[in-house]
């Protein structure tokens, strides 16, 4: 295996586990936000706690979990609590550094959709719907959104906010009350958007290497703003790009796959 | 006092057409037993509610037992949407479907003000999503003291409450660990509770403050030994994932659906009846 | 991340003059130790919060490190009146104690608002009570489904709460069991939780669902083996109801609760001193 | 041991024990109420379910709890839970049916006083205060109060009603949305006082053995109401006395005495 050899969604995953400090308190949601938290804890970031929705605090699965309340995730932690305290003493409580979140659909102020497509009456497509994503985006301390990027995606106007991200951008979100400090980078296999300091709107600030902007952009629904001083994404290291593919074929062993849901 | 009873005395004495019912589970324990036990007996026009309905309430909403939902998360966990959800709620089928929909915070909050015979629950939630313009249920307070805006939703109390757990004594005081979900909440929110158990002891040997529900909060405790298939039990089973992978063709078409429904659920006669049939079928399918 | 700290340097650099502070426990693991150490610093000006005020109360009350005393029930339990808590409110001595006084039920929700980062609790409570009419921060709000009316006191969000707690691993994690009381919810409302314990081990080796506090929750673990005495700690210590008694004659005099404190306390360098002192003087009174 | 010697104590703990019947699901408050409960366990109702604010329910203790918090209430019971739990899910969820309290002042409607002495604000006697009983005397589906009997005790007014009895009498606790049934007996060392059914006022509706009506009325500081057909308390049985006599023979060796509080 050669270092430089990686997918869009190995590079996506691993940009975003990068993003996790070591220590941090994660309030992670399944799927893509769990792989990456979970690569985090087996390369840089060892005592990153990983909090689920179900239950667990301090979750260190050997294998990713399919669904939000595994075995493994109650049998690794360092305790399993009621999903209401986990609601009301730890995230409302204001004790989660880093809610890291997936999303169906998200607009330039970084707003999410995961309920429906079309009028909410007759919808369209009928999505899952919030789970605990409306109060992890509204109370981490700050948010990590990692989807992949189109145009079905990344749009002009969401049918329906389920989280707030800016809102309408600039102070909206401040002056609507939501305590957490809201979206700080979104995560895709494209690249990486992180809000302008003032106007909150989604920005390419990183692209990943072998991509370009024109491709970055015509995945977006929006016009989407460049960053004066865009980097390029750092490639994936072969420590981390072997951690997450061991991580995925013991995964794959034990389930047969790897997505993931809140049910 | 809760008297240990078979499941389908429990079902059919305590489950009444137009109930309130919450079959809870967070991927853990979930009553799947008792949701087809309610879909044998044809329970009719019942307010269905969960945080997380999954495959049992896709069946439930697809037998047509529910006329509304009340929730959080409707999906197949790790796989994708739940069809005959999404059918009930874009084309009304089998008919319309009426839903309430929250965010986990509220749904577990709701059943927290539940189990305290409170009328509402008290959260910071809701502030600039969508949610709070299509569900008139979710309303706000002002704090006496700083002013402050908090969500109120109304408190989740079901006429029944049907959970999975490991263990009940003979006396039926039930025992239950692992991911706890809002299982002990959903339990004491509701006027009568019905506990599957994978297995009935003499003495539940709980460590100390474990979640244990005592014999006289509930209404009824049915051994069904693996009654949460395919979910599991910690320290019993394993979740089948691939029965979830498997649901998703399945429920798709209307008459894939019916045609399982009628071979696996109505016409056996409970869930270990259920478990031979579903066994045939996964022996013919892999023969 | 909790360190593991030495109390001494725990209480000197978390608790300053002026602080709400909650020393909890329910009979049960209570913070003596703690209590005492705060009392050696000379801390001042201390709003003490507690449901159970007792003996480390009446010692810190009679001492003059509080200015007012927010609480539930006060009284050393199974002997009568805590003599230094009743000097100080009938008398004055040694100055004038605010209180701010509720039920149990008012400060259980209190805390448990706290911890949630509410800015109040809500409950049915406090109905026919005379409470309301001497404590202005018992409100009432009205359901905003319903009309109910419902009680409403602001949440309870010390400066510091210090428990005492069986285990800790070498992390800084702590666990408890037995009674619990509020101790889990008053350390999480807190800006800074202190844990004294038994004892630092490898691993907690928790059963599935214990009660366990992370240690990057707390802000410090400080190992006081027997710390909770004369309150004891299950599995480790026994209550010693003896010192409760004799408790009641010491406080009732303020010169005889002076010189037991300058000698037991005061002189004393740390808890091991305490008890070494202590044991001295059971020793001479029964030659 | 003649069956029918007895002090005026234990025919008041009888009468009290007697009158919990068994599997009654019974808050217990330390002292009088506790060692009352803990007798109808031990004699003719071992099913009785005896929940202490301190968190055990279930509790079958082997000897008297000196405090609410003893090791033996968690040792002994089904289950321990967090004290905000049992005030949530247990007392106010409405699952008491009976609350069982001692009290320092009681006045003719059954309001109780454990608060102060003399005015709030510069009390004469400071009393403990209210502990758990303003919530278990409103929510229980009935209440219990045992205590002895005299003329500092039962009161023409009470200087501060710490919980509600039925406040002005008659309809007054319906009216002020109080949830729970209120007061049912007053059980005291001189006979049972139970509230008229329209006015609600304590009546003597039984009278221990060789105690005179005079005795009682000289004991209570209102005007006490006697019932027209005023019975004889039975006498405590052997049995109930030799099992009183052992749990507080038990008791003494274990912790020296039998006293109690909430602390």
């Amino acid at each position: 295996m050669s270092d430089v050899e990686f997918s869009a969604t190995e590079i996506m995953t691993v940009a975003a586990s990068r993003l996790l400090g070591n220590g941090t308190v994660c309030f992670v949601g399944i799927g893509l936000p769990s792989t990456a938290a979970n690569l985090a804890r087996l390369t840089h970031a060892p005592d990153v706690v990983l909090i689920y929705e179900s239950g667990p605090i301090g979750a260190k699965p050997t294998v990713l979990p399919l669904s939000i309340g595994d075995g493994d995730l109650s049998l690794t932690a360092d305790t399993v609590v009621s999903t209401p305290e986990i609601f009301r003493y730890w995230l409302q409580g204001g004790r989660i550094d880093v809610g890291f979140l997936g999303a169906a659909q998200i607009d330039r102020f970084a707003n999410i959709n995961t309920t429906v497509i079309g009028p909410y009456d007759a919808p369209k497509v009928r999505l899952p719907g919030a789970g605990g994503a409306p109060e992890i985006a509204a109370q981490a301390k700050e948010v990590f959104i990692v989807l992949k990027q189109n145009k079905k995606a990344f749009v002009e106007k969401l049918p329906f906010i389920t989280s707030a991200g800016f809102l309408d951008g600039g102070d909206a979100r401040e002056k609507a009350g939501i305590p957490g400090g809201g979206p700080t980078a979104v995560i895709t296999d494209l690249g990486i958007l992180t809000p302008d300091p003032v106007t909150r709107e989604l920005t390419l600030t990183s692209i990943h290497p072998g991509v370009t902007v024109e491709q970055v952009k015509e995945a977006t629904g929006w016009d989407l703003k460049i960053a004066a001083d865009l980097k390029t994404t750092e490639i994936p290291d072969a420590a981390a790009l072997t951690a997450l593919r061991d991580l995925q074929a013991r995964t794959a062993k034990a389930h047969g796959q790897n997505a993931g849901g809140e049910g | 006092m809760a008297l240990i009873t078979p499941l389908r005395e429990a079902v059919s004495s305590l489950i009444h057409d137009g109930d309130t019912v919450a079959l809870e589970g967070f991927t853990h324990l979930i009553p799947h037993a008792a949701g087809h036990e309610i879909i044998r007996q044809g329970k009719k026009d019942l307010t269905l509610v969960r945080m997380t309905p999954d495959l049992i309430y896709d069946q439930l909403i697809g037998m047509g037992c529910a006329r509304k939902l009340i929730f959080s998360w409707g999906g197949n966990p790790g796989v994708g949407s739940l069809h005959r959800f999404r059918d009930a709620v874009e084309q009304g089928w089998p008919h319309r479907l009426e839903t309430v929909e929250h965010s986990h915070a509220g749904m577990a909050n709701a059943y927290v003000a539940g189990a305290s015979n409170l009328p509402f629950a008290l959260l910071r939630g809701y502030t600039g999503s969508d949610l709070p313009k299509v569900n008139p249920w979710i309303r706000f307070v002002e704090c006496p003291f700083t002013g402050e805006k908090l969500a109120a939703i109304p408190s989740v109390r079901p006429d029944v409450t049907v959970i999975h757990a490991q263990k009940a004594d003979k006396r039926g005081n039930v025992l239950l660990w692992g991911i706890l979900g809002v299982q002990k909440e959903a339990a004491l929110a509701a006027k009568r509770a019905i506990v599957t158990v994978e297995e009935v002891v003499d003495e539940l040997n709980a460590p100390a403050n474990a979640c244990v529900l005592p014999s006289w909060a509930l209404a009824a405790v049915c051994p069904v030994p693996g009654g949460a298939y395919p979910s599991y039990a910690q320290d019993y089973s394993q979740r089948d994932n691939k029965f979830y992978k498997d649901w998703d063709p399945i429920a798709r078409n209307r008459d894939s659906f019916l045609a399982w429904m009628k071979r696996h659920v109505l016409e056996t006669e409970d869930f270990a009846g259920f478990m031979r049939v579903l066994g045939e079928s996964v022996a013919r399918e892999t023969v």
